[in-house]
């Protein structure tokens, strides 16, 4: 009998997992040190200068923001990422999502579950694609309970990387590419790409009235492809409060702009920085505690760069440190212009007069949002970041100029005053939400209709077995 | 005897021919001579800084990790099987002798696709047991091919040579001092004739 | 014979090379493989994508340039730069020296010549420091003939890499270092340093009247610890002939900028790059045909970097591409920043209007220049000039709407037109230059003044032997 034989015939699988198989625990029964790695991301105690593991209120840091966004659901929560491991409990908490008192209920569709839970394979292989992401966030509530993790990822028969989300395989599609002809090298950044990627909800194609998940890559992934396609088909994510805009959301191109760097080009993935390979008992194996790797220079950037740690840890807080100077530059221009545009239709100014200024908002913003989403951007991809900032205060600064012939032509002369944002509570005050009506919503949706779901989700699992 | 004829030059070309073969198998011998290729045969590390091209690779190797458990003819020369071995080592030691003896080095010299096959599939041989998991690969797709089909040195780039790979890059060590392990004696000479040779004092 | 033995044969003195020896021909009897390459420096015919070792008319090829140094004299000509051995016939050929008919005339003073020729160093060495810089350009065209050589790097007796120039020994006094402490690998790029840095002519200091050569970095050598440097002096290199503003020219912050990107922070020095080693007949030597990397990227980047030719190349036209494209945007901004302002002046605007606008010019232009001057920094610290770039925008862009609503109040309310300068000829005339003049005039001293030159020095130097 060969060694090879003797190998297959000593090692057995402990436990059959089934196709779609959303519970990480069973997983884990047949490969602990992947499982106890990933059940790390619950540690919430590493802090970079800029980044870390912790929930970190991004509004409260930046005030700003909320007149960034208002009129829309980010004005009132939004916080830095954190672990994996809290990708369901983080939405259920966030303001974002309302306080639902039951089905049909809220103000989020049910395809805001799409990147938080290996039960959405699960649900989308039961039901269908375009039923997922049909109604509302609370009607799958009971449906899904267990965060990001093996199945979102792997395919449980052969351990393969695989792609579980329709979005990132009609993406390809889009663009004349077969995601099938993936390497494995590539596969290692593409299991990120289904949820680290910009995204918007299509409501009128495949299906009418459906907020179907798509990426917007069919001119390309570059910010200037993207803007493109959203300007052709004359999308807007939202009307802006104050300047009446017609806004685009950026979410977290984390995929698109790592592609544009050195790292990619030179062939590394994702998972070479985040997911390293860690020594245990003399194997190797992958570490899937996902994180900053600054958490862990030493298996994550030493395998490649010989400096010491403080160096290398040093090469990444300079170059976020340099672009986010300007970026927060930008910041207090888009503050400013829409202010500035909130005045102007004050006094009275016309469609006609405030189209072209409109678009320069919401282009800057766009580009802007771009240049910060996807919280690893800085480091991913400096160079390309730091042009995407710099076209931003262009056409940001564009804007204004045209404002202040606007006011001219409208007969005022005076400087606009920079509003008083100083904290989060100031500036969500400015833009008129009623904070606390929100957190009450949430509080009732956290004591009513939670424990129900999680009931009903625990029955589900138990009846499994 | 037809074939013999065939190949046999007609007489007004004997002379040069003659003339020829003898420059051509001299050449031959030149280039074995001054390239030493004979030492190709061995597995010694020092046979391949007999031409100081190879000193930058030398050095960073004695300095490396694997001075002390791999050779370059572990890593550089197939060891699937006897024959591959020498046919492989006489190949590229031609080869290498004739670039050298043309002067045709390039200034950093760079793996052709065939050796870095042969050094990927070395590694492999001496780490696989660290690099892929028995386990895993009883039941886990593709797991030996995923562990090991991307180059090692796209990671590990210091193993064993360092990032700067020049001809001149090791500084004005044109050639590493024979090691004094190496000489004979550590008695220096007036000291071991005064010793030996009583006499003349 | 072995090629061992060829290298231990190869340095035997043939000659004695006294200090300061000027002519490189006598230092190439000695070493006649750095020599022979370095004469190399002469082979015009590299050209990669935006540089190169030609003759290229940097003001032909982008005409805004010549609106942004109106009233200065690179509007009248600026070349990108060739080898060293052009440094010298360069600076007799450019119209920026203007036509000097004997001692004591033209535009320029004598300091011009200090990064030109080894016969500066002989020539300080026999008047004094401040003697040299005394007086024009034109009082010492006898004196240097040789262009860039070997005494202006290196000892004669031991062939060390030395320092000629005292401006870069004052310069590291300002900053309390010691140049002198300085480690051989950082000697192989100060001996850069002494030319391919900031520079301006101080007037004051040491000596009143003496336009002493001085680089800006008492205060550190980013972009802004030298704009607060000149501030602080108000200082000005001219100004502006159309906005009247106080401006300041960088002059190619080569090693400046270098030093803040990732190649210098590993400890690589101009030389490995641009004068990499090179082995011929078994004798290692540096090269010293100095010039684009890109001609020779198997000795220069594929000594450390191991991915093919082509792909060297195309990263550093990337980062020359993002960076030039808003650069470009820069320079329109600029030139709307020269011509509003002149509008403004037109229109009654009073200093205590203008004063501010002013300042954002000259900061902007300042960080536009020092972005592109050294022609290597959008590859050598791509991310910091693209800091630089963005904050130069911004500032510019500040301006153009401080003079929206200056126009406002003075009652102007139409868009200023962009003038038509599609070329060099029409940009020179649009800013009033006689380019016939400055041109004849030039002819002149070269069919006059010229030949008297070459043959005194022809004749000083045949008196040496
Ligand atoms: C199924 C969707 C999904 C996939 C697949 C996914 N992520 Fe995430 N990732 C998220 C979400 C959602 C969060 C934020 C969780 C939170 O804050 O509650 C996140 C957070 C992170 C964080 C922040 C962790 C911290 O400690 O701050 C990192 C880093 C990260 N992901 C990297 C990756 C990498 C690398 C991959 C691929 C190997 C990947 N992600 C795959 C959805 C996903
Ligand atoms: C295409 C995948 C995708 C979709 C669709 C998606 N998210 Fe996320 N979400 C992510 C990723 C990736 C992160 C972590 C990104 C980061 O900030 O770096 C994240 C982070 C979060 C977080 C944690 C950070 C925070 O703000 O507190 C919440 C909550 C969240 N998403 C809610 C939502 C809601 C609500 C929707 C629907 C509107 C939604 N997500 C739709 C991928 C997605
Ligand atoms: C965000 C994506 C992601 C998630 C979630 C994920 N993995 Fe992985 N996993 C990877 C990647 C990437 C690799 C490396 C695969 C390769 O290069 O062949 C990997 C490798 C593995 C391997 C192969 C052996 C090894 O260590 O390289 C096993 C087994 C594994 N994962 C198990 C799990 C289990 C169990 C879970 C859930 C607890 C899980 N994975 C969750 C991305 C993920
Ligand atoms: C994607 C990057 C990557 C590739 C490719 C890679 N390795 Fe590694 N390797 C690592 C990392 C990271 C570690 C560190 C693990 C630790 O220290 O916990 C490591 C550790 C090792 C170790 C153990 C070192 C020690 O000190 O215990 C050996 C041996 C090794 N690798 C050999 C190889 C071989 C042989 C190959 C090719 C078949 C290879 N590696 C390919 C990233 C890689
Ligand atoms: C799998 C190998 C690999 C890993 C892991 C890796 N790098 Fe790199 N890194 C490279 C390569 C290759 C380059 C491109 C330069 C080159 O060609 O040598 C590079 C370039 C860089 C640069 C210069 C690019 C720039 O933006 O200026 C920095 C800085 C850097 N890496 C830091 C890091 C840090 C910090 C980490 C860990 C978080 C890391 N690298 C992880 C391979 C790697
Ligand atoms: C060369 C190493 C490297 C590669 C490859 C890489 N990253 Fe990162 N990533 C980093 C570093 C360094 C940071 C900054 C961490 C910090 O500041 O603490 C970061 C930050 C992030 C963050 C924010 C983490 C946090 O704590 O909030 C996310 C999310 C992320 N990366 C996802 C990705 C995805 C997705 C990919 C592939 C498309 C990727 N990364 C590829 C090195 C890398
Ligand atoms: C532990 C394995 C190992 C040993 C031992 C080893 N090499 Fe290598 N060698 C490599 C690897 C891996 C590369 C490819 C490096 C790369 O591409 O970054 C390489 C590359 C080379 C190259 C191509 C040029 C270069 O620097 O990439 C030469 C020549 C070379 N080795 C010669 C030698 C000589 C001579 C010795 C003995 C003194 C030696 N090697 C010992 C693994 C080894
Ligand atoms: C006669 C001089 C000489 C000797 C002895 C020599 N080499 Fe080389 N070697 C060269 C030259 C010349 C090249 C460059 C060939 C090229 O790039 O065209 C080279 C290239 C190489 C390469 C990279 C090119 C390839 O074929 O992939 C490796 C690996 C290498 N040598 C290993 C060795 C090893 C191992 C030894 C000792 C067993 C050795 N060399 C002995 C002259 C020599
Ligand atoms: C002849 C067998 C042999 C070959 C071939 C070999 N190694 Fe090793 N390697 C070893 C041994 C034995 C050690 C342990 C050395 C020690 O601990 O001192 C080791 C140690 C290592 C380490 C850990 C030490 C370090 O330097 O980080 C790495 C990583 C590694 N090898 C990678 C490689 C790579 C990559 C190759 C191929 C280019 C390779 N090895 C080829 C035998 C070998
Ligand atoms: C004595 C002053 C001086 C020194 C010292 C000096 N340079 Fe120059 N350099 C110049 C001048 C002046 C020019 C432009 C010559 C012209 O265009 O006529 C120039 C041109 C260049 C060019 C453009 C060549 C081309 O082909 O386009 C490069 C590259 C360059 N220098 C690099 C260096 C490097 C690297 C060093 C140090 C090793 C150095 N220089 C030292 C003054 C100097
Ligand atoms: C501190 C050293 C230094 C001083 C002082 C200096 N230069 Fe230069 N000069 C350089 C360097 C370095 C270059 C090449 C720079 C580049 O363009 O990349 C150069 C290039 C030139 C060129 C060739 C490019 C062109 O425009 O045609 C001319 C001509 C020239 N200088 C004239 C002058 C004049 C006139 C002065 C006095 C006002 C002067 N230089 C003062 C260092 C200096
Ligand atoms: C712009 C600066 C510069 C000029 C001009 C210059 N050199 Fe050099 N030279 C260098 C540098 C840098 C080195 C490398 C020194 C080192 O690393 O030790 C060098 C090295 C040398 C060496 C040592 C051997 C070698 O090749 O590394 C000699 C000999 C030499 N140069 C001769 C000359 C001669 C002769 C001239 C005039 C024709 C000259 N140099 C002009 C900068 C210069
Ligand atoms: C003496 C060594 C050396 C030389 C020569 C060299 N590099 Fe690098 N290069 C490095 C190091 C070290 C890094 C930093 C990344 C790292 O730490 O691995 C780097 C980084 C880079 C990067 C990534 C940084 C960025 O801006 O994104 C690029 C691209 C690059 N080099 C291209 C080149 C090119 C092109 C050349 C030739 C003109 C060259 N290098 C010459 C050592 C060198
Ligand atoms: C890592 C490699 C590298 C290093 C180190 C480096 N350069 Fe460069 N340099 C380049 C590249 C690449 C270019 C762009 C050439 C092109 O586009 O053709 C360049 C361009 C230049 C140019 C313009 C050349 C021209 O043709 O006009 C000058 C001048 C220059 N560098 C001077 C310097 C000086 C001075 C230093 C040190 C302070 C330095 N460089 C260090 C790679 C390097
Ligand atoms: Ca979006
Ligand atoms: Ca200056």
């Amino acid at each position: 009998m060969s060694r090879k034989a003797e190998a297959s015939f000593a090692y057995q699988p402990t436990r059959e997992i089934k196709q779609n198989e959303p519970r990480n625990q069973v997983w884990g029964e047949n490969y602990p040190r992947q499982y106890q790695s990933f059940m790390q991301t619950a540690d919430t105690t590493f802090k970079s200068m800029y980044l870390g593991s912790g929930l970190t209120d991004a509004l409260e840091e930046n005030p700003k923001l909320v007149v960034l966004w208002a009129g829309y659901g980010f004005s009132k929560d939004y916080n830095q990422p954190r672990g994996h491991y809290y990708a369901v409990e983080d939405i259920h908490n966030t303001l974002r999502t309302g306080g639902p008192t039951g089905p049909g209920t809220g103000p989020m569709p049910s395809t805001c579950w799409t990147c938080k839970s290996p039960d959405v394979p699960r649900m989308m292989n039961e039901i269908g694609i375009a039923e997922f992401y049909s109604g509302k966030w609370a009607d799958k509530g009971e449906e899904i309970n267990n965060a990001i993790g093996c199945a979102d990822c792997h395919n449980p028969k052969t351990m393969a990387l695989s792609i579980s989300r329709p979005a990132l395989i009609e993406a390809f599609e889009s663009m004349g590419k077969n995601i099938n002809e993936a390497s494995h090298q590539e596969m290692r950044s593409l299991v990120c790409a289904q949820c680290h990627v910009e995204y918007y909800f299509n409501k009128k194609s495949p299906k009418e009235g459906v907020p179907y998940l798509t990426f917007p890559w069919k001119n390309g992934t570059s910010v200037e492809a993207m803007e493109e396609y959203y300007d052709e088909l004359e999308f807007k994510d939202w009307t802006h409060k104050i300047s009446k805009a017609p806004m685009l959301k950026t979410q977290h191109p984390g995929y698109e702009l790592f592609q544009t760097g050195v790292h990619a080009k030179r062939g590394v993935s994702c998972a070479d920085c985040h997911m390293p390979y860690k020594t245990e008992g003399g194997q190797k194996f992958t570490d899937h505690h996902i994180k900053s790797p600054l958490a862990n220079p030493a298996n994550s950037c030493q395998v490649c760069h010989r400096e010491n740690q403080q160096d290398l840890m040093t090469d990444v807080y300079e170059r976020q440190t340099k672009i986010k100077q300007n970026q927060a530059k930008l910041e207090e221009i888009l503050v400013r212009l829409h202010v500035e545009a909130g005045k102007a239709w004050d006094l009275g100014a016309s469609e006609e007069q405030m189209k072209d200024i409109l678009m320069d908002i919401r282009h800057a913003q766009w580009r802007w949002d771009f240049s910060v989403a996807s919280h690893g951007g800085q480091f991913h991809s400096p160079v390309e970041v730091s042009r995407i900032v710099s076209t931003a205060i262009n056409i940001g600064q564009e804007g204004r100029i045209k404002l202040a012939r606007l006011f001219a032509d409208l007969g005022y002369n005076k400087p606009i005053d920079y509003p008083d944002i100083a904290t989060k509570a100031k500036a969500q005050a400015y833009i008129g939400l009623d904070m606390e009506k929100l957190e009450a919503e949430k509080a009732t949706f956290k004591k009513e209709l939670l424990p129900k779901w999680m009931k009903a989700a625990e029955e589900r699992e138990a009846s499994w077995d | 005897m037809s074939l013999l004829k065939k190949i046999y030059p007609p007489p007004k070309w004997r002379i040069p021919v003659i003339i020829l073969l003898g420059a051509i198998s001299g050449l031959g011998v030149y280039i074995v001579n001054i390239s030493n290729a004979t030492s190709y045969l061995s597995d010694d590390p020092k046979t391949c800084i007999n031409c100081h091209v190879m000193t930058a690779e030398y050095i960073t190797w004695d300095h490396s990790s694997h001075r002390e458990v791999a050779t370059c003819n572990d890593c550089h020369v197939p060891h699937d099987n006897v024959f591959n071995k020498y046919y492989f080592k006489a190949k590229d030691g031609l080869y290498h002798a004739s670039i050298f003896t043309m002067r045709m080095e390039p200034q950093a010299i760079v793996m052709k696709e065939a050796s870095a096959e042969v050094v990927q599939s070395n590694c492999v041989r001496c780490h696989k047991e660290q690099v892929t998991d028995a386990k895993m690969a009883s039941w886990v797709f593709n797991h030996e091919e995923s562990r090991t089909e991307r180059t090692c040195w796209e990671c590990h780039q210091y193993v064993p040579h360092g990032r700067v790979k020049s001809l001149s890059a090791v500084g004005y060590h044109l050639d590493p001092l024979a090691p004094e392990s190496e000489k004979k004696s550590i008695v220096p000479d007036w000291l071991d004739n005064a010793i030996n040779n009583p006499t003349i004092k």
